[in-house]
């Protein structure tokens, strides 16, 4: 039940992102949207609840979560993703790479928090996920340049990839 | 096989957005660019988004083949009746009778721009709507034959 | 020439290339992936063309699910061409 | 006036790291380095040409509240997440397959996931 | 001589077609009543802002009738390839 | 008599009824010649079926298998059969080509006359 | 009340039953066996009264138009449109009746067959579903006046055909043959949508009499033409494109080939329609004319002359399908060619037409027929091969009786309808051109020739000991080949009624391109 | 001639492609690659389709919140919608015929896929 | 309104620089990784040929894209993983 009323929120979420500026209520929605909006929500709701929010991750299934996400992605995440893509940037230009696939613990718990935290790595600096580890949750990630010293380390914590902001604790708040 | 983690997630939770955002296309197909097929492919990706991320045999047990050939052919009966209801109003087959002065999604619109009047078109959103469920469903029991028949290939 | 024309050549000359790939990849799944990026293309030239409800249909059905089919079917048979 | 340069700024960073992007595809050496590239650069590019979007609807908005620049604005956004999320699951999705087919790192220092495979 | 006479009938066809393409204006149709009345009264007749729609499945319904039933055959035939065969089922093809 | 109308062709007619009619009248005369045959034939006794002097082979050996048959036929038009049999390849492609030539032909043949 | 009301719906009853009946199918089909026989049947029966009460309605009233979502069916004009059809119009005429007459009565006829003779397959629910499809896209072909719904028919029966015809996929041949079908039809509709391109882009419309009255032949027409015609010449089966027909006959469940024969023919009046009505009198007559000759004349004698040595019955069966579409070719060519000529044409131009015209149904009946024993043969016995059969007659006297029926009609002895047609092609065509009328004679001996083959290997001769469980096959295919027996023998006795009746308006409608446009556009 | 080829670079396109398509029927062996140029012909009359109805500075034939402008003509568009749908339809149905002729004869070269011939 | 055709422009002739990669390969792999981009970089032309058109609603058409090249990108990798 409570999954079910995730996912018809999630969806009726969408949907009213989807149509917004359609007409006067709020000065966003026309009445009929809103209509079709429960309409949908419920028929996704009832087709998606055991896939989008299983019982595992139910502790992403917060709305309230959901905004702290958003907060991630603008603040701390998009800066680590500028720094990240000078990086690649100054490396594509002078062709300096020194690359290697090394094994992070990440110390997440659920699917979900690994998830975040794959893409997060995926998309900042000089990283890029490669394989998970099913039962560790532990990533594979190919680093662009890899720090002197590191290769020798059977594994390293996740928090030395990121050098501005503490992502994995915002992801841990996220996703745990 | 399945995926991995990552990308098992990133399915299950794409797949309600791809319901979702076919759903808006399927219902809005008479305001804005798309319609029943456009709608009925991007709800089709979704599942074939699951069917991807994980391993045929844990997929079959969900997304059945016989469900989905019943929405296809409901998705179809739903059209054809639409198209019968035509006769019983005094008109031709698939005639657009609700269209000016129908009881349900009859407001009528003037000439020009008009957004987010879902209410209209007579009887193109039960049309759209019939499409959308026959060509999810068509799509995805294609999707499901051809895995099985590399499945079964596989098995020898 | 106006940009728009530029525009629209450069797409279509991505489009003849591409239809190229297609058939001079000896390797079938190179193949399909040339044609989804054909079918990619193609989805935006009708955008181009102002139709939008094409582009839609190319992208979902074209690009979407015919690769997989494609994808599907490569894998059902063999993955490299006959030498002729 | 300072939306309008604001736009370009975006516009051309955009467009610059676009170029970088694709300029790395072609020049690095294999397929690790190549997505790197790809899924960084295009990916951060893309979000800046939307983003100058979104600030030319919000400038249109301020002078003409209609709805439609509201949908252009949240769709371009919606757009750009999909994007996002999208491409570095399939970065991982590429990257993953690309080793399972026993393609090695080039110029690799170190690589864990080959000693760990059982 | 099976490629020269391929490439005769492809250089064929690549002929005709290119006389096509330099004939037919592109850009400026030569008629457009038809399409013309669609524009004009497809709002008013079936109250739907996309013309393309209200083509697909008002002016011509009949024909996405038929594009439906396309993809039924089409997934019946897919669906006749992989089905399980019985036991026996064996045929002299010769 | 409506139904039994004469076909007409033109500059023939053929009419189902008086045909029928010549089929009744030689079917009499058939009849006419069989009941002049020798009464005391009885099946299975006393003879034996035989082909030119040899015994009937069992099982149906007998029977002239399809191949056989219009062995002469086949003989006697063997070289256009040599040309014709070998272009039913049974290849897709050629089916294609066949195709396409035939639509080759006719583009030239229609863009001349 | 209801009367009139079904009545005046009968355009959108015939595509709409058989779809009903197709769409029903993957659910009824869960309801077991005794439920899902009865709806087929029932969808038979329906989709057959249906397609003859509006041949009935056409030739007892003239051409019935119906306008699809228009305000009332019988107007295609709409008040405001400036003189534009605007939807898509259903506009059958007498020719259209007469194929509507072919394809109900072969499909109620091959759907009772197919309910004994294919319960030992599976997946029996979608081979219903496809044959109804078929059904559907054949009727759809015929009737329809719009060409882009027509490419959409022409689609499905293409579809539903290559399916079937692979239904059989135990070790691949039926596969291989279906590959083929959908590869080459494939292509030819591709070639149909082109054409369409190609006219639309001038022309702006998509109703055929509206297309024919703006035709101005350019030389983009001209391409439209050859685009339009060589892809259904090739559908029909005319040498040398029929290279598909004999693999897919052959392969095909045998109710499904009798039905595949009416699907070409429904290619047939496409061609027909295409050149008589859509382009008329812009073209050479006497270039189509004989381009219609010409394959008319290679079909029938490669076709007769391949069957002759073939071993598989079905095959050679499907030669000889090729060499009947070769009288048809023949007959309506001889009028073409003659169509501007008006003296020629009253002397024997429409005798022409007329037979082949009457051949096209003499020849799905007869051809049906032949499959169906053919396909009864190899239910008993288990073999198409002819080297290994012998000595069925014993066994199965009524499918012998049926044989002999189709036999001697496909080879033209009276007094079978054969004879009919071939007896109005022959005549005709001798006084256009003599050598012509004798190869269509040798043709026809050779057929009988080749027939005599099949009889004697099939049925003659002692009993054998392989086949020695052979029994009669059980009734409904009996029933459906006593079905089209009938027709033969009727048509055969009383040829004249049906060419007064059925043929004769066929030809008017045929020729009658004013008469086609005016019955959309009004007089012009 | 040149300069209207140039002007209608969309069909110039289409006649490449539909060349291209028939090329690869004709030379090609692998089913599957044949499959293909069958698709990018459709492909390819799709485009002419579309590009048929194309009016220069025409805006789409949808009343969105647009300036208004002459309209692309929308029946061909209609059309090329079908038309897409019954091509996926088609190339799905023959490859999985190509995936069963794989699986019972062991074979995707079309020239050796003549079982039934003469 | 220049500026953003002109943008437009740009992507797709860097659509056409990444097509280079799709046909040098070496790898399979590599390929995707080019049509990976190329997804992106069209995804972003849509967005921008959305303001050219001032079809705003033309949006759709690029998210559509986005989630559909994933799904025929997921089923290429899954099949070079060897794992379909």
């Amino acid at each position: 039940m409570l999954s079910f009323i995730v996912t018809a929120l999630f969806s009726g979420a969408v949907y009213l992102l989807l149509t917004a500026g359609s007409g006067p209520v709020l000065r966003l929605w026309s009445s009929q949207e809103l209509l079709v909006a429960v309409v949908v929500a419920v028929a996704v709701g009832f087709v998606a609840r055991q896939y989008f929010a299983s019982a595992r991750r139910r502790a992403a299934s917060n709305p309230l979560r959901w905004l702290q996400a958003v907060a991630y992605v603008v603040g701390p995440f998009f800066a680590e993703m500028a720094k990240a893509n000078l990086d690649v940037a100054y490396r594509v230009i002078t062709g300096r790479i020194r690359p290697g696939i090394v094994r992070v613990k990440t110390g997440m718990q659920t699917d979900m928090g690994t998830l975040l935290m794959a893409n997060s790595i995926t998309l900042t600096p000089g990283t890029l996920t490669v394989n998970v580890d099913e039962e560790s949750n532990d990533l594979f990630i190919h680093m662009i340049n890899v720090p002197a010293g590191t290769e020798a380390r059977e594994t390293i914590e996740v928090r030395e990839l990121f050098a501005l902001f503490d992502c994995p604790r915002w992801v841990r708040r996220i996703a745990e | 096989m399945k995926m991995t983690k990552i990308v098992r997630t990133t399915a299950d939770l794409f797949f309600p957005f791809c319901l979702v955002f076919g759903l808006y296309v399927v219902v809005h197909g008479h305001l804005t660019p798309g319609g029943g097929f456009q709608g009925g492919a991007v709800m089709a990706t979704g599942t074939a988004l699951l069917l991807v991320a994980r391993a045929y045999d844990d997929v079959t047990g969900r997304i059945r083949k016989g469900a989905m050939k019943v929405c296809e052919a409901a998705g179809l009966l739903i059209f054809l009746c639409a198209g019968f209801s035509g006769l019983f109003a005094g008109r031709p087959f698939m005639a657009n009778w609700l269209a000016p002065d129908g009881a349900l999604f009859r407001t009528s619109i003037a000439h020009g721009p008009n957004a987010g009047d879902l209410n209209t078109a007579g009887l193109l959103p039960l049309l759209n709507v019939g499409v959308g469920i026959e060509v999810l469903g068509g799509l995805t029991v294609i999707l499901l034959y051809m895995l099985s028949g590399i499945k079964e290939e596989k098995k020898k | 020439m106006t940009p728009f024309l530029l525009l629209q050549a450069l797409v279509l000359l991505g489009l003849i290339v591409t239809a190229v790939l297609i058939i001079s990849f000896k390797d079938l799944l190179a193949a399909a992936l040339a044609f989804a990026a054909f079918s990619l293309l193609l989805s935006l030239e009708f955008y181009l063309l102002q139709a939008p409800d094409v582009a839609i249909a190319e992208a979902g059905i074209g690009a979407g699910l015919t690769t997989a089919i494609f994808i599907i079917a490569i894998r059902g048979t063999q993955r490299h061409e006959e030498k002729n | 006036m300072i939306l309008d340069i604001l736009i370009w700024v975006a516009l051309a960073v955009g467009l610059a790291f676009n170029a970088l992007g694709v300029v790395g595809i072609l020049r690095f050496p294999d397929v690790y380095t190549r997505l790197h590239a790809d899924t960084k650069c295009t990916t951060f590019g893309s979000i800046f040409t939307s983003l100058a979007i979104v600030l030319y609807a919000a400038g249109e908005y301020r002078q003409a509240p209609e709805g439609q620049y509201l949908t252009l604005a949240l769709h371009t956004v919606l757009a750009v997440v999909v994007l996002a999320f999208t491409n570095a699951t399939s970065a991982h999705a590429i990257a993953r397959a690309a080793h399972k087919r026993g393609h090695k790192p080039a110029q690799a220092v170190c690589d864990r996931l080959e000693e760990s495979a059982p | 001589m099976r490629n020269v006479l391929f490439s005769a009938i492809l250089l064929l066809f690549f002929g005709g077609l290119l006389y096509l393409a330099a004939d037919l204006p592109f850009g400026d149709p030569l008629r457009t009543d038809m399409d013309d009345y669609f524009i004009r009264n497809a709002q008013a007749q079936t109250g739907a802002n996309n013309v393309v729609t209200s083509i697909v499945f008002d002016f011509r319904g009949f024909d996405t009738l038929g594009e439906a039933t396309v993809l039924f055959t089409a997934v019946l035939g897919v669906g006749m390839m992989f089905r399980k065969l019985k036991e026996g089922e064996e045929y002299e093809n010769d | 008599m409506d139904l039994f109308q004469t076909l007409q062709t033109g500059s023939g007619a053929w009419n189902p009824l008086l045909w029928l009619v010549a089929l009744g009248v030689a079917l009499g005369v058939a009849l006419a010649i069989r009941s002049r045959g020798r009464k005391d034939f009885r099946e299975g006794v006393g003879r034996k079926p035989f082909i030119s002097g040899n015994e009937e082979p069992e099982n149906g050996g007998g029977h002239v298998p399809a191949s056989n048959l219009y062995w002469g036929f086949l003989e006697s038009l063997k070289s256009y059969y040599a040309r014709i049999v070998p272009l039913h390849t049974g290849i897709p492609t050629d089916y294609v080509a066949w195709l396409l030539g035939v639509m080759a032909l006719m583009l030239v043949v229609v863009l001349v006359f | 009340m209801m009367d009139t009301f079904v009545m005046r719906h009968l355009p959108a009853l015939l595509i709409a039953v058989p779809l009903f009946a197709a769409f029903l199918m993957p659910i009824v089909g869960g309801a077991g066996r005794v439920v899902r026989n009865a709806w087929v049947v029932l969808g038979a029966l329906a989709t057959s009264a249906v397609g003859l009460a509006l041949a009935w309605k056409v030739l007892a009233t003239g051409t019935v138009l119906y306008v699809f979502g228009a305000a009332a069916p019988h107007v295609p004009l709409p008040m405001d449109s400036g003189g534009i059809p605007i939807r898509i119009v259903f506009q059958i005429d007498a020719l259209s009746a007469l194929m509507v007459v072919i394809a109900s009565l072969s499909s109620l006829g091959i759907t009772i067959y197919s309910l004994a003779a294919e319960s030992r397959q599976s997946g029996l629910e979608t081979f219903y579903a496809m044959l109804f499809l078929l059904i559907a896209g054949v009727l759809g072909m015929v009737s329809t006046g719009d060409l882009f719904n027509f490419f959409v028919f022409l689609e499905i029966s293409s579809l539903a055909g290559a399916a079937l015809v692979a239904y059989r996929v135990d070790n691949g041949v039926a596969v291989e043959a279906g590959l083929k079908y959908a590869l080459l039809s494939t292509l030819g509709a591709l070639a149909v949508l082109t054409a369409i391109g190609i006219l639309i882009g001038q022309y702006n419309a998509l109703n055929l009499a509206t297309l024919a009255s703006r035709l101005q032949f350019t030389t983009l027409d001209k391409l439209a033409l050859v685009l339009l015609a060589v892809p259904l010449a090739m559908k029909c089966g005319a040498v040398p494109m029929h290279f598909w027909t004999p693999d897919s006959y052959t392969t095909a469940p045998s109710s499904v080939t009798a039905f595949l024969v009416v699907s070409s023919q429904a290619s047939l009046y496409g061609l027909f329609r295409i050149l008589f009505t859509l382009y008329g009198p812009l073209l050479s007559w006497a270039t189509f004319g004989w381009f219609l000759i010409v394959l008319g004349v290679l079909s029938m004698f490669v076709g007769v002359t391949m069957a002759i040595p073939q071993k598989d019955v079905k095959r050679l069966m499907a030669y000889h399908a090729v060499s009947q579409t070769g009288y048809m070719l023949l007959g309506v060519g001889v009028g073409l060619a003659v169509l501007g000529n008006p003296d020629a044409l009253a002397k024997y131009g429409r005798t022409a037409m007329a037979g082949g015209l009457f051949h096209i149904i003499n020849h799905a009946m007869y051809k049906g027929l032949l499959f169906l024993t053919a396909g009864a043969v190899f239910y008993r016995a288990g073999t198409r091969n002819l080297n290994k059969l012998g000595g069925l007659g014993h066994d199965m006297p009524w499918t012998m009786v049926c044989f002999m029926i189709g036999a001697l009609a496909i080879a033209g002895v009276p007094p079978f309808n054969g004879f009919a047609s071939k007896l109005l092609i022959y005549e005709s065509v001798f006084r256009f051109s003599p050598f012509l009328s004798i190869i269509a004679m040798i043709v026809s001996i050779l057929t009988l020739a080749s027939f005599v083959k099949v009889f004697h290997s099939m049925f003659l001769g002692p009993r054998r000991a392989e086949f020695a469980a052979v029994r009669e096959v059980p009734a409904p295919m009996l029933a459906g080949m006593a079905l089209l027996a009938v027709f033969v023998v009727a048509a055969g006795l009383a040829p004249q009624p049906f060419v007064d009746r059925l043929i004769q308006p066929a030809v008017e409608a045929l020729v009658d391109r004013a008469g086609y446009i005016a019955a959309i556009l009004g007089g012009i | 001639m040149t300069s209207r080829l140039l002007l209608a670079l969309p069909y110039f396109t289409v006649v490449v492609l539909i060349v291209l398509g028939l090329a690869v029927m004709l030379s090609k062996r692998n089913v599957v690659k044949i499959l293909m140029g069958l698709s990018l012909m459709e492909s390819a009359v799709n485009l002419f389709l579309v590009a048929t109805g194309y009016r220069h500075d025409s805006v789409a034939p949808i009343f969105t919140n647009v300036p208004a402008g002459p309209m692309a003509l929308p029946t061909v568009q209609a059309l090329t919608l079908t038309s897409i749908v019954i091509g996926v339809a088609t190339s799905a149905m023959m490859l999985s015929f190509a995936m069963v002729i794989y699986k019972k004869y062991g074979t995707t070269d079309i020239q050796k896929i003549k079982k039934l011939k003469g | 309104m220049t500026r953003w055709i002109f943008t437009a422009l740009v992507l797709v002739a860097l659509m056409l620089l990444a097509m280079v990669r799709l046909f040098k390969g070496p790898t399979a792999a590599d390929r995707v990784v080019a049509l990976d981009a190329i997804n992106t970089l069209v995804v972003a032309a849509m967005i921008v040929l959305a303001v050219v058109f001032r079809q705003f609603i033309f949006v759709d058409v690029a998210i559509i894209y986005a989630l559909l090249a994933f799904v025929g990108t997921l089923y290429i990798a899954k099949y070079l993983g060897g794992e379909l």
